[in-house]
């Protein structure tokens, strides 16, 4: 047993000076490996931040929001709908609610101008969030003024910066009382953007939706478990896309590693033919590519998996914004909250490292059998 | 220690084919422990091809190699290298040595597979290097080495396993004259130690030295002259 | 059909893994045509550096499974929340009806895996290779498993549908209820006990009566497997109990849950271990009437039922662990 | 007549509306006596006996929540039916947990519960009456309408 372990430092240590021996030819095959090992952990990992990141989002909405629709399109809803849909089982909470977007010339953004319902505002009060405060270089006690679609200028006294656990959900968001955002957007009294309803059990959602259509057929219920479903479903295929075109890359790379397996150098070959005459043994000969192998695979996942742990929390994703998100232009300072799943690592492992090791068993084969005694030929 | 001994060996390449040669046709051959001897001949007399496959790296198409009650021929190449690496120690034409390693990793490489005890080992090759005048040399790269220090080299690291039987195939080819006595010198002092050794070479500097026992001529894959042996 | 990155994984093992098996079988059966252990012709040199790649393909493979089989019984368990009335692996096990023989042919893929490997490594030491014939026909037997293996599974993710209502461990293994796992549950813990107890016992006695007088080796291998069976049985009828703390709850695969700090994996992982090792020492036991293994034999076993008797000690260490450790009392209740 | 009466005295010492129930939370390694799930994954469901010593056994539905007490001594050895204090089960429309004796049992419908067809718990006659409309339910049932082989029966899918 002591001699089995001797024999594989033995091993290990040849590898080790053999693979620095050669850098030209393993540091190729590292950076291949390692790219590729880069490129399915940063959509692994980008995928599912951005994913969690719409499920906080998501979590302090409402299960149904209840909108109008009119001539196909979105319109202001009357708060007497909310009489009118009757007493649902299931629901224990309803109340209208007022949002709008605002275009912000000054800085080309998109706000979203809300009124809270969870804190009174005084009329010309706002409570604006981080990003904002960041771009306009406003803090608290100042004042932002905005030009309304009536041509008026209305200015805010900034009363509060949001702070968030996650910037996507409040990044852009400005809350203002009732009253104001009333006048502002020019909205009547007793008609709101949208009405939520609060269902306990998520089980009895569908019915409560079934019967609001029912009861209130000029209007559209979308279920939170919708919305969630829908960004899962737009991740998963913009993930699914760039997997397909990854398993393309991922089969060069397996044809690549073949290649580079079995093309040795003459050197090599007369490397492995020296060994051999010398004393060492077929499966001596394949135990060293084996231990070549892992330290290859091993430093490529390490370092293609760190550089995708960078690229996604540290670097925002760079490289595959444009194809992976679309949110608004306002997220500057936006962040993915770094997240490591076990199960993750291990299917990434496996997606990466098993296919290269299949590659290579016959290549190392072809090699390890050359004749001992090449070296006397 | 026993004699090698082969009988009728007989060696073929691309055998079944078009372009099938037969290297060695029927070979008998007796080789004595603790002596000296040198295949002599022009090259593709088969010399080399023969040295292979007593020294285990191959293996003779028909006929039998035996080492007293041991058979050396007809055994699976995994068996064929456990004898080489304990029984051989072989010194290459071209010395063979691994670019990119220290002379001392050099000569430890034939243990590596066996797993003995690193102090260990790396404390009798650098005995060996000292023996052979290379103590000196021991961390250098086998790049930098001379002609008759990369051979010195290499005779170290066919001596690491402490092989009973050393085999060396055309080893003067690549060194002038004066290289060539002292390798002889170093021969005999192996054969001293109680070494059995084996040559190739057509160099008189080898197959004429007062150390050479005897001296086996071969022509065309067969012993020229049988009756010697 | 179901498909998340664990089930490609496994979809794509058991593809590899009977694509490589069919290349080593088909490799070896061309060795056991042409083998001529006496002859020295480049034909029997190319045979004999074959044997090098089906047994780094068979090693590879074997270690593929083992890793598919831990894999596939965790994956089992984590996608137990998406079907209705599955809460371990059981229900998952029983969406559709195959679901079982994969989990068994995978366990049945380990077991020879470790047979044949032990095989090769005997063989692998004597001279004249005197097994050469045998194993590579044993390849013929391990391939159909393989190959069953990967239809099953594939047709058990096909079968995946989230709507199936399955039924739970609960249901099944319940001593009221009917088949094996039924049975199972029905058998009294005392006699469970009992029954552990005396196999163990046995088995590491014929274990060190292998050590000392180098002589039955089968009856280990034969002792070992019926200690395998019957803690599997002892696991479902009494020690899951205990770890659970619950008197009725017999299922073997939610001892593998986090909340039950992943007991079972500590528990199946050295019975499997030692059972395989137990296995390969009986396969090899027979062969030591063959002259050139008169001196392997004895050794590699020695070794195997060593480390085999080491890891079945830590099986009982673990159980009896999981149940002095337990809050559960059932004294008057068993016994 | 007497029981007619009787069952009016129940009606009206119970009231129609069941009180919302001062329960302890599942943790979540607490396991199902019947079952032996975690029960802290199916907050809809959750179902406890509390017991005069403040300990508590918390259930994944109902169903299990009936097994357990119709076969005491099996499932808690070791536990007297009088030393219950309060029986809750989890009401579906507002996941408050109410008492058992007062709650209405759905049958039969297409709401499943981690272990299958359940006993959906509703804390009104017209919830239920109204969840049976929707949900396709077979029939409503009370607390001691549910026997043992009911529940046998539930299991395997069968409602009448």
């Amino acid at each position: 047993m002591k001699a089995f372990i001797r024999k594989q430092r033995y091993l290990i240590d040849f590898t080790l000076s053999s693979l620095l021996r050669r850098p030209g030819k393993n540091l190729g095959l590292l950076v291949v490996y390692s790219l590729i090992v880069f490129l399915l952990a940063s959509v692994m990992l980008f995928t599912h931040a951005l994913r969690s990141e719409a499920r906080l989002v998501l979590a302090d909405s409402p299960e149904i929001i209840l909108q109008r629709m009119v001539a196909g399109r979105h319109d202001l809803i009357p708060g007497s709908y909310l009489e009118k849909m009757g007493r649902i089982r299931g629901v224990i909470g309803k109340h209208g609610r007022l949002w709008g977007y605002f275009y912000d010339p000054a800085v080309q953004a998109n706000y979203t101008l809300m009124v809270p319902r969870d804190r009174q505002l005084a009329e010309d009060e706002a409570v604006i969030g981080a990003a904002i405060a960041r771009t306009r270089g406003v803090s608290r006690g100042d004042f932002l003024t905005f030009r309304s679609t009536d041509g008026n200028a209305y200015s805010f006294r900034v009363s509060a910066i949001l702070a968030s656990d996650s910037e996507l959900v409040s990044a852009d968001l400005i809350l203002v009382s009732e009253q104001r955002f009333r006048t502002f957007f020019g909205i009547p009294e007793g008609y709101y953007t949208d009405l939520v309803l609060n269902v306990r059990n998520p089980k009895e959602l569908r019915k409560v939706a079934e019967k609001l259509t029912l009861r209130l057929p000029d209007t559209r219920p979308i279920l939170r478990d919708e919305i969630l479903r829908t960004y899962d479903a737009i991740f998963n295929w913009r993930q699914g896309i760039v997997f397909v075109l990854l398993t393309g890359t991922i089969l060069a790379f397996v044809i690549f590693a073949w290649d580079k397996a079995s093309g040795l150098s003459a050197e090599e070959r007369r490397e492995i033919g020296i060994l051999k005459a010398i004393g060492w043994e077929t499966s001596d000969v394949i135990r060293m590519k084996f231990w070549e192998g892992a330290i290859i695979s091993l430093s490529a996942f390490l370092l293609g998996y760190l550089t995708a742990y960078g690229h996604v929390f540290y670097a925002n994703a760079g490289l595959f914004e444009p194809v992976l998100k679309g949110w608004s232009v306002l997220y500057p300072e936006f962040r993915l909250t770094p997240f490591i799943d076990g199960l993750q690592l291990a299917t990434l492992f496996f997606f990466t490292v098993f296919p290269y090791t299949v590659a290579t068993i016959v290549p190392i084969w072809r090699a390890a059998i050359t004749d001992p005694d090449t070296v006397m030929r | 220690m026993e004699p090698i001994q082969l009988h009728q060996v007989k060696k073929a390449f691309n055998q079944g084919r078009p372009n099938e040669f037969w290297a060695i046709r029927g070979v008998d051959l007796t080789i004595q422990p603790h002596r000296a001897t040198v295949l002599k001949g022009p090259s593709g007399s088969g010399k080399t091809t023969l040295l292979s496959m007593i020294g285990c790296l191959s293996r003779p198409t028909s006929g039998r190699i035996t080492r007293g009650e041991q058979l050396l021929s007809g055994l699976p190449e995994r068996f064929m290298t456990e004898i080489r690496r304990r029984t051989f120690g072989f010194i290459f034409q071209q010395f063979n040595l691994i670019k990119g390693l220290s002379v001392l990793e050099n000569v430890m490489l034939p243990a590596y597979p066996l797993g003995p005890d690193h102090a260990q080992l790396s404390r009798s090759a650098l005995e060996l290097l000292h023996q052979f005048g290379l103590g000196t040399k021991a961390e250098s790269r086998v790049e930098w080495l001379s002609g008759g220090e990369a051979q010195r080299t290499a005779i170290c690291r066919a001596l690491i396993n402490d092989p009973e039987i050393l085999i060396a195939d055309e080893p003067t080819a690549n060194l002038d004259s004066r290289l060539s006595r002292e390798f002889m010198a170093i021969v005999d002092g192996l054969k001293q130690t109680g070494k059995t050794i084996l040559l190739t070479s057509h160099d008189p500097v080898v197959f004429d030295s007062p150390v050479v026992d005897r001296v086996v001529e071969m022509s065309d894959g067969q012993i020229m002259d049988p009756s010697c042996c | 059909m179901l498909l998340n990155p664990a089930i490609l994984a496994l979809s794509i093992v058991s593809f590899v893994v009977a694509c490589m098996m069919l290349l080593a079988t088909g490799f070896g059966l061309q060795v056991v045509r042409h083998w001529d252990i006496g002859s020295g012709s480049e034909l029997q040199l190319t045979m004999e550096r074959r044997t090098y790649l089906i047994s780094t393909l068979v090693a590879f493979s074997f270690m593929a499974e083992l890793v598919a089989l831990l894999l596939f019984i965790y994956n089992a368990e984590q996608i137990s929340s998406q079907f209705v009335g599955a809460m371990c692996a059981t229900g998952v096990l029983n969406v559709d009806p195959y679901g079982w023989p994969t989990l068994y042919l995978k366990i049945a893929i380990f077991f020879s895996g470790a047979v044949w490997l032990t095989l090769n490594h005997v063989d692998n030491k004597a001279r004249d290779y005197p097994l050469v014939r045998v194993k590579y026909g044993l390849l013929l037997l391990i391939l159909p498993l393989v190959i069953a293996e990967l239809v099953l599974q594939t047709r058990y993710f096909l079968g995946m549908d989230p709507d199936i209502i399955t039924s739970c461990c609960g249901s099944l293994f319940t001593p009221e209820g009917q088949g094996v796992a039924a049975e199972l549950s029905g058998v009294e813990p005392g006699t469970a006990m009992l029954l552990l107890t005396v196999s163990g016992a046995a088995a590491l006695l014929t274990g060190g009566w292998y050590l000392f007088q180098r002589k039955s080796g089968i009856a280990f291998a034969v002792t070992s497997l019926t200690t395998f069976l019957i803690a599997l049985l002892a696991i479902v009828s009494c020690v899951a109990l205990y770890i659970y703390e619950h008197p009725h709850h017999h299922c073997p695969f939610c001892i593998l849950k986090e909340g039950h700090d992943f007991m079972g994996y500590y528990l199946y992982i050295p019975l499997f271990i030692a059972t395989a090792m137990a296995l390969g020492a009986g396969a090899i036991a027979p062969l030591r009437n063959i002259t050139s293994l008169k001196e392997i034999i004895p050794a590699e076993s020695r070794q195997l039922i060593g480390v085999s008797m080491l890891f079945m000690l830590l099986f009982y260490l673990v159980a009896a662990y999981a149940i002095l450790g337990s809050n559960l009392t059932m004294v008057e209740v068993w016994w | 007549m007497k029981t007619l009466l009787s069952a009016l005295l129940l009606l009206l010492a119970t009231g129609l509306f069941a009180q919302p129930l001062e329960l302890p939370p599942p943790g979540p390694r607490d396991t199902c006596p019947v079952c032996g799930m975690f029960v802290a994954k199916y907050p809809e469901w959750v179902a406890t006996v509390l017991y005069k010593n403040g300990h508590a056994h918390h259930f994944d539905g109902a169903k299990d929540l009936f097994k357990y007490l119709h076969d005491l001594p099996k499932w808690a050895p070791g536990h007297d039916p009088k030393d219950i204090t309060a029986i809750g089960v989890t009401e579906y429309y507002g996941l408050t947990r109410i008492d058992a004796h007062d709650a209405w049992y759905v049958i039969g419908s297409d709401i499943l519960g981690p272990m299958g067809h359940e006993l959906v718990p509703l804390e009104t006659k017209e919830d239920a009456e109204e969840f049976l409309q929707d949900h396709g339910g077979r029939q409503i049932l009370r607390f001691d309408q549910i026997s043992a082989p009911l529940l046998k029966k539930l299991d395997q899918g069968q409602f009448d």
